[in-house]
């Protein structure tokens, strides 16, 4: 009963925040941008309307497709949930934190993404194909860099554990300023608006296929599998905010299961994020989308600025 | 203990007498059968049958005979007296020989087997008795090189493997390009032979003896410079073998002139024996006292291994050039880990040089696993649809899916993705790199943080890679003949490949097997002479060294499989059972789309090619034929060429100085007896003038 | 045998040693083939008149036999042998040199000093007949280089057995003088040898005379890289 | 009993010779022949034997002498001389089918093949130097015709060029020995006795160091013009290119070794009268010379006779080599790749005429695919070529292996460096020309057909002894080496 309480219970709780969170976060800052564009634009419990749809509507597949096409979606999904399990957001130590580390997550999202790539050429559509093409080339520069920006985190706890880089952050707030964190964040921030596929990498609102990456793969998907997919990569988003607000500024977060403690470190989780969509919104609506063959350059920053953080950070010692 | 020590001995015996059986007796009724049997496949495929079950047989053998080592963890030693002039011999099997002896005994029952299925497709075309034969000999000599105790048998059983694979590339020898390939493949890895004689002499001359024990004791330490030559000269020496960057121009010629099998053999086993040398003689004969240097050169050797291994696999479509490539990129990655445990080793910092030994060395059991299963994967492709190229071929999912189920469990091991075992050992890498962030030592400082970061876009890189591999080849339209005439291969094929996709997965799940039994060897070795101090947790979880960070594959699968079926479950809970409807793809608009609408490998790759042109300076030409009218292009024909730097920049300037100079000194052969006659004269006077 | 007659013996011998160096050189100096021939046959007697002196000065007996040879041999046997050759394939005249005759006559001069300076150096001082020793030992060293010297320059295959036979008989100039000849059956041996050598070389000039309308061996040039 | 068996090793092939000169029917001399060569092969043995009881053995007026190091290279010439003979046969009964070869030239390949094999013998079993030297210039003028036996141009112009440069060598050499005799004369008791060998050892140490210097700087450049050091070598491509594939077999493993017998001879001789490391140092520059000159002519050739000649020259200097670091461990690595050299030589020579005969060119460039044309023969080629670069599992890597560990061990680093950098890049050359000849398809096709089984056989028993040699040495063969390496040592 006590481990049910300590391991299954708040492992759960994370999972179906990180759930519930995802829609409402892609609703919130879906309706930012309607903002800045003077439209009224769909409220913010839209998403949740759309996943509920999709679940219900039939499901087309191509005839092309194979076994590889069908499981995806559940793969993916879990893989994301698995993801939800590890990565702290209201209360650190995790009860799972020790199953895996910031490279299993990273991994993880690696996993998802490989299966994806490979629906897009399993169809024998054009658009998937490319899709996938892009999505790779560009993952096989942001993964580096993320790693390297978390690293920088990681190092200064001495630990890959999320849990432990968390806490060993909060404990000492003032190394939250140095400048190897501050840039590896901003490293992490470019990637995370390269791996949620947000502008100015790729639009997740657009079908144009000079310029989709993420929509070209799973464009043959629909029904149930095109919710779980999209509800896997608005969970994604979450948790990328996630990583980059408690990675970098564990602020206020619980330290212990005490209903108090975890009132107000949910609070402070939800207002990071909160903020961090909004940010993401402005940079969405203020920056244009760039050329493919510019996204490289972009993404050469982000994996530049992560290095120069690490090396950064042994130099000075911090 | 000693009835142990004896059915050891007879495993041993067994296993050995079972190659060279396995390599004499086919080869034998080849020879007389021709005479007794009328038809000629009815004799090949009963040679093809004893031979191929002695190999497994006598594997089988071997991986009983390492794994008693291993666990029981007292080394095997066996004297021999040959009559040669080079001292007392010994066949031995330590912690470190057993292991690897487990890798080739484990990679060769698998391909034993699948050969069984596999050389079917030789009957009737090619001699047999000699694939057997040559198959046998090479099994055996692999077997030899890690046995033995002595310089001369190692050499011996290292130059019988290079010949062995010579003659195995050269199997089909019509085709120029396996020619080409063995040449280059011989005389490179001769090249190393000869550093690793100059090597194993240098040793001989201080201590006087041809036996590794008395290169391994202490009291015949030599000068750090000669320690050093000896460092390069196994560096280069077995480097050739292993196929680092930039020794490793011969690698993707050689591996697809082989038959799948044997290249199988040679990328999960055969490169393996260059890592197993540089091993013993770095670890075993020249620790422990390391020079800094040494682990940098490695480490820089690694790094532009497995990052250009993994570029150039990128741009090729001969799916076995890929995969050879891709070796390469392994044996970096193998690398990264000797090389930090190298550099940590000459910090005294021995805890973590054994942890990154240890994560080297798991990496290499599971690229042999791996690489092996991709392999045989690519032999079934290629004996079912006689293409390599993966251009030609699609759809291949539907008509051999096993094939294509396990080649996507390779696919994703290879990937590093969780959680099968590629994705451990790098796991294990990545953390005995960051342990040596807390090393104060500038270099150390500067070196780790961008090999770290170079292994993490090597992994990435991999994973594109084998999205294009797999999706490519399995998914999507056939895109030829090739491919619609496929048919999945026979039983033995499938069943080999299986086995080695349970590997996989066990040694992804279940690491704490493997890393109980690498800890002993790796702490046993002289140069590390440490425990990795990996604490062994609940549910196969792995803590390396301090309790700050772990893993546990075996519950990150567990609910990887839960939360599978956590969606569907759902799915079913929110909107009932999924109702389907099967149509053609959309093809824009037009009736139906057509394989040639298909995405390309080479399309697939060019993103990638454009962020790193500078390395690949590919260059293009598009053909354009116009001889109707410029709107209508009959075809359009589009080449792409990507040069290899070190091939342009390194050998065929050195080859041009060699055979031009040769070109010079033959003028010397005059044909004027005159000028033959004054040789003698100028000799004369030269003599006397030295007598003087 | 007393002590003066084994001096003008010691210095008879000297004299013959330095008239064979100059036949050797007037080989060297001159461009007809007879002329060779004639001078290889006066050379090979004065080597006859050397041993006969061997014979008289150390009662050496079984040199007498070595001596007749010698005459018997070289200075009738073999010239009989190569004028036939000669007449039968008729060419009289070495045109083609690779070296003119003066630097040639120079290198000669060079080779005479260095054979000079080696035997001296080698024969330590105090064996008591050192310079006796070392006179005739320069001359056959010089004898054999020269001849090694004119089968290099001269491009007829006829010149090249003279050369050859002028190494040879300095060779038999060292082998008298400083050993008093070696054990009759070894020399008998030993002239066998070179008589059989020269019948085989004759054979091969006709051979190649046949087959190449020439003699000279710039036509055997055929097997180079 | 020493009588009878120099009775034998000098009167068979004597008799042999004679007997040739009389018969004319090929069957007869065929018989005679291979007779005479096993025989005088067996008897060989029995020296060997006979000489590991008694250290050295010798006839009453000490004319004739043979210890262990004679007995050791006899055996391996007469029985090069064995397997040539055997091998001829069957050559020369294809060359008569294919009208290459009349009876006159059938009856002279004989008797001469009979007269080479006397005067090798007689060069090994002489006391006397001055026999020795008669002997050595004997081998040149019975293999003369030999060399000339097609009467093509190009085989006249080497014969002419082979004899005109082995004559002026060997006319140098006895200028040495004259040299010897002279340091010798005063020393020695009975100065008939002043060139024999057996005296001249007892007196090393008082000969004249100056002189014996000199007469060995003749004796090198004279012999090692017979054995084809380089820069002497010169006549060897030639010769070997151009005379009868057995022919080239006999001269190539017999007549080099005979003539590096000559050389060890006063190599011997001269270590122990002069001693330092005047005569050793002289090898091992010649030696090193030698492999260095093989090299380009190796990596570029068009002719495999040719390429198989510069291989000789190669091995002569790691032979040469291998005394020149005068240890006992690289003696014995000396005189066991003597051996293992002589049967790879011969196997390759051997098959090269095979492959020559099905494709009627020595040319490699017109020769692709023989595996396919000449399966059993192309194998043995291939298989050869790896064993003569030195591969294990074949007798010359244990011989090179040490040779190459003595170098290291003598402090000799360098030169041993040197040699394995030859021997990587000779391999590459062999390699390279070979394979090209071995695989692929036999363009313009060639008929299928290989030598006669007889042939066949014996150089599968060649093989069969190399494979042997490089797993495990008998240890009668050792114990014969050992003996002819005391006399080595001195």
């Amino acid at each position: 009963m006590s481990d049910v309480l300590t391991f299954v219970l708040p492992a759960l709780l994370q999972l179906v925040l990180v759930l519930v969170l995802a829609p409402l976060i892609c609703g919130i800052i879906g309706k930012t941008k309607a903002r800045f564009q003077h439209r009224q634009g769909a409220g913010i419990l839209q998403p949740y309307y759309d996943l509920a749809k999709l679940l219900r509507k039939e499901v087309v597949i191509s005839s092309v497709a194979s076994w590889v096409f069908r499981c995806t979606p559940y793969l993916v999904f879990a893989s994301t949930c698995l993801i939800a399990l590890l990565v702290p957001t209201v209360v650190v130590p995790l009860p799972l934190d020790r199953v895996g580390d910031i490279i299993t997550v990273i991994s993880l999202f690696a996993l998802g993404r490989f299966f994806v790539a490979l629906v897009g050429l399993d169809t024998g559509s054009a658009f998937g194909g490319l899709g996938a093409s892009r999505e790779m080339s560009i993952a096989s520069i942001i993964e580096p860099a993320m790693m390297l920006a978390i690293f920088t985190a990681a190092v200064t706890a001495g630990s890959t554990n999320l849990s432990i880089i968390v806490a060993k952050l909060s404990s000492t707030p003032a190394s939250m300023m140095n400048p190897a964190h501050l840039l590896a964040f901003s490293g992490l921030f470019i990637v995370t608006m390269a791996e949620t596929g947000r502008i100015p990498v790729d639009n997740p609102d657009t079908h144009l296929e000079l310029t989709m990456i993420h929509e070209a793969m799973i464009l043959e998907y629909s029904g149930r599998y095109l919710a779980f997919v999209e509800w896997s990569s608005q969970m994604k988003l979450v948790i990328f905010l996630a990583l980059l607000s408690n990675m970098f500024f564990p602020l206020g977060m619980a330290a212990s299961m005490s209903p108090w403690a975890l009132c107000v470190g949910g609070a402070a989780f939800f207002a990071k994020v909160i903020v961090l969509a909004a940010v993401v919104a402005v940079v969405e609506s203020t920056n244009a989308k760039l050329r493919l063959f510019r996204v490289p350059e972009l993404l050469m920053v982000a994996f530049i600025l992560s290095l120069l953080a690490l090396i950064l950070y042994f130099i000075i010692g911090a | 203990m000693h009835d142990l020590t004896d059915w050891r001995l007879a495993a041993l015996t067994f296993m050995v007498t079972g190659y060279a059986l396995g390599a004499l007796l086919p080869a034998l009724i080849g020879i007389m059968g021709r005479a007794l049997v009328k038809s000629v496949v009815t004799l090949d495929s009963t040679i093809k049958n004893l031979g191929f079950t002695i190999a497994l047989a006598s594997s089988l053998a071997g991986c009983v005979l390492s794994l008693s080592v291993l666990l029981s963890g007292e080394p095997l030693y066996v004297e021999i007296q040959p009559s040669l002039p080079f001292g007392a011999m010994a066949l031995h099997a330590d912690m470190l020989s057993a292991f690897f002896l487990g890798v080739i005994s484990l990679i060769a029952a698998a391909v034993s087997f699948y050969s069984l299925g596999y050389a079917t497709g030789f009957l009737r075309r090619r001699n047999m008795a000699l694939l057997v034969f040559l198959y046998n000999a090479f099994l055996l000599s692999m077997t030899g090189v890690v046995l033995s105790a002595h310089a001369f048998l190692f050499l011996f059983f290292w130059e019988a493997m290079s010949l062995s694979t010579y003659f195995l590339i050269n199997y089909e020898h019509e085709d120029p390009a396996a020619r080409r390939a063995g040449y280059l493949y011989v005389v490179m890895t001769h090249l190393g032979t000869a550093l690793l004689v100059v090597m194993f002499v240098l040793l001989f001359s201080r201590t006087g003896s041809f036996s590794f024990g008395a290169f391994r004791d202490p009291g015949s330490r030599l000068p750090a410079v000669v320690q050093s030559v000896i460092f390069l000269c196994a560096t280069i020496g077995f480097g050739v073998k292993a196929g680092i960057i930039p020794l490793h121009i011969w690698l993707p010629e050689a591996h697809p002139a082989a038959p799948s099998n044997i290249s199988a053999l040679m990328s999960g086993v055969m490169l393996k024996m260059g890592i197993y040398g540089m091993v013993r003689v770095y670890f075993d004969f020249l620790g422990p006292d390391i020079p800094e240097w040494w682990g940098i050169l490695i480490l820089i050797v690694a790094v532009t291994s497995s990052v250009l291994g993994v570029l150039y696999a990128l741009t090729e479509h001969d799916l076995k050039r890929l995969l050879a490539f891709h070796s390469i990129e392994n044996i970096g990655i193998i690398l990264m880990g000797i090389g930090g445990a190298l550099l940590f080793a000459s910090l005294g910092n021995r805890p973590l040089a054994s942890l990154a030994l240890l994560a080297g060395l798991y990496h290499v059991l599971n690229h042999a696993t791996f690489k092996g299963l991709l392999f045989l994967g690519a032999g079934s492709v290629l004996h079912a649809t006689h293409t390599r190229n993966i251009e030609e071929l699609g759809g291949l999912i539907k008509k051999m899916p096993w094939t294509a189920f396990f080649f996507l469990i390779g696919a994703v091991a290879i990937s590093a993705l969780p959680p099968l075992n590629g994705f451990v050992s790098e796991w294990l890498t990545f953390q005995a790199l960051l342990l040596g962030f807390h090393i104060s030592d500038l270099t150390v400082r500067i070196a780790i943080p961008l090999t770290v970061a170079l292994l993490a876009l090597t992994g990435a890189l991999a994973a594109a890679c084998f999205v294009k591999a797999f999706g490519i080849t399995f998914l999507g339209l056939p895109r030829s003949d090739h491919a619609e005439g496929a048919h999945e291969s026979s039983f033995s094929m499938i069943a080999a490949m299986g086995s080695l996709a349970v590997l996989c997965v066990v040694f992804g799940v279940a690491p704490s097997l493997v890393v109980s039994v690498l800890d002993p060897l790796v702490s046993s070795l002289p140069g590390v002479h440490a425990s990795g101090q990996v604490l062994l947790g609940g549910g196969m979880m792995l803590i390396p060294q301090s309790d700050a960070s772990s893993i546990s594959p075996l519950a990150l699968g567990g609910l990887l499989v839960a939360a599978t079926l956590f969606p569907v479950a759902a799915g079913y809970l929110f909107g009932g059972r999924v109702r389907k409807r099967v149509v053609m793809t959309w093809g824009c608009g037009l009736e139906k789309i057509g394989p040639r609408m298909q995405y390309t490998a080479t399309g697939f790759s060019k993103p990638i090619r454009m962020i790193f042109s500078n390395i690949y300076r590919a260059t293009h030409e598009i053909e354009i034929s116009e001889e109707t009218s410029p709107y209508f292009r009959p075809n359009i024909t589009y080449e792409l060429r990507t040069e290899s730097v070190f091939l342009k920049y390194l050998y065929e300037p050195a080859y041009h100085v060699i055979i031009g100079s040769a070109r010079m000194v033959r003028r010397i052969q005059t044909g004027h007896i005159q000028t033959y006659l004054a040789y003698i004269f100028l000799t004369l006077v030269l003599l006397l003038l030295f007598a003087r | 045998m007393d002590s003066t007659n084994l001096q003008t013996v010691g210095l008879l011998i000297d004299i013959f040693a330095a008239a064979i160096l100059v036949t050797a050189f007037l080989v060297v100096s001159s461009r007809s083939l007879v002329f060779y021939i004639r001078l290889f046959a006066l050379q090979s007697f004065f080597l006859g008149i050397v041993a006969f002196l061997v014979v008289l000065g150390y009662g050496e007996t079984h040199i007498l036999i070595a001596a007749v040879l010698t005459i018997a041999v070289k200075a009738i046997a073999i010239p009989f042998v190569l004028s036939r050759v000669i007449d039968r394939i008729n060419v009289h005249k070495e045109v083609d040199f690779s070296i003119n005759i003066t630097v040639s006559l120079l290198l000669c001069g060079g080779m005479v000093i260095l054979a000079d300076s080696v035997a001296h150096s080698i024969l330590d001082a105090q064996r008591a007949d050192a310079p006796a020793v070392s006179r005739v030992l320069s001359v056959s060293i010089a004898m054999m280089l020269i001849g090694l010297f004119i089968m290099t320059t001269r491009k007829k295959a006829i010149t090249q057995i003279v050369g050859l036979l002028t190494m040879e008989n300095g060779v038999f100039l060292s082998g008298l003088s400083i050993t008093y000849g070696m054990p009759l059956i070894v020399e008998v041996g030993i002239f066998f040898d070179i008589l059989v050598a020269v019948l085989i070389l004759g054979v091969f000039i006709f051979r190649i005379n046949k087959t190449f309308e020439s003699i000279s061996i710039d036509s055997l040039r055929s097997l180079r890289e | 009993m020493s009588t009878i068996l120099f009775a034998l090793l000098l009167g068979l092939p004597a008799t042999g010779t004679v007997l040739c000169a009389v018969f004319h029917s090929r069957r007869v001399l065929e018989t005679i022949t291979v007779a005479g060569a096993g025989l005088t092969f067996l008897s060989a043995l029995w020296l060997v034997t006979t000489v590991m009881q008694v250290r050295a053995l010798s006839t009453p007026q000490e004319w004739w002498y043979a210890d262990g190091l004679s007995a050791y290279v006899a055996a391996v010439v007469s029985g090069s001389a064995l397997v040539v003979a055997l091998y001829s046969t069957g050559y020369l009964r294809r060359q008569v089918r294919h009208r290459h070869v009349d009876g006159r030239q059938l009856w002279l390949y004989y008797l001469l093949l009979n007269a080479f094999l006397f005067t090798m013998m007689v060069v090994l079993l002489s006391n006397n130097l001055g026999v020795l030297w008669i002997g050595s210039e004997a081998t040149t003028l019975a293999t003369a015709f030999l060399v000339a036996f097609y009467e093509r141009e190009g085989s006249i112009e080497a014969a002419w060029k082979y004899v005109i440069i082995c004559s002026v060598g060997i006319a140098l050499a006895l200028f040495g020995i004259i040299l010897t005799y002279f340091s010798a004369l005063h020393v020695v008791p009975a100065s008939g006795n002043a060139l024999n060998w057996s005296s001249l050892m007892l007196v090393a140490k008082g000969l004249d160091p100056g002189v014996l210097k000199l007469a060995f700087i003749f004796v090198l450049v004279g012999f090692g013009t017979k054995a084809g050091l380089a820069p002497m070598h010169t006549w060897k491509p030639d010769a070997y290119g151009e005379a009868p594939a057995p022919i080239s077999a006999l001269m190539a493993a017999g007549l080099v070794n005979v003539a590096l017998y000559s050389l060890m001879r006063f190599y011997i001789l001269v270590n122990k009268a002069v001693g330092g490391s005047f005569a050793s140092t002289l090898f091992i520059i010649f030696g090193l010379v030698s492999m260095a000159v093989a090299v380009p002519f190796i990596l570029i050739q068009r002719d495999f006779k040719r390429l198989l000649a510069y291989s000789s020259v190669e091995h002569v200097g790691i032979i040469v080599f291998a005394l020149g670091l005068a240890t006992p461990l690289a003696y014995f690595g000396a005189l066991l790749h003597l051996l293992n050299n002589a049967i790879a030589k011969t196997l390759l020579f051997l098959t090269a005429s095979n492959v020559r005969m099905a494709y009627n060119s020595k040319i490699m460039r017109r020769v692709t695919g023989a595996i396919k044309v000449i399966p059993v023969s192309a194998t043995f080629l291939l298989v050869g070529v790896f064993a003569i670069t030195g591969s294990p599992p074949f007798g010359l890597f244990v011989s090179e292996f040490t040779i190459v560990s003595a170098g290291f061990a003598g402090g000799n680093v360098v030169p041993a460096v040197l040699f394995i950098g030859f021997n990587a890049a000779i391999f590459a050359g062999f390699i390279y020309y070979t394979s090209r000849m071995v695989f692929g398809e036999p363009h313009p096709p060639v008929k299928r057909g290989d030598a006669d089984t007889l042939s066949l056989l014996l150089l599968g028993v060649l093989l069969a002894a190399l494979l042997m040699l490089g797993v495990f040495i008998p240890s009668s063969l050792q114990e014969c080496i050992e003996n002819a390496l005391t006399v080595l040592k001195g």
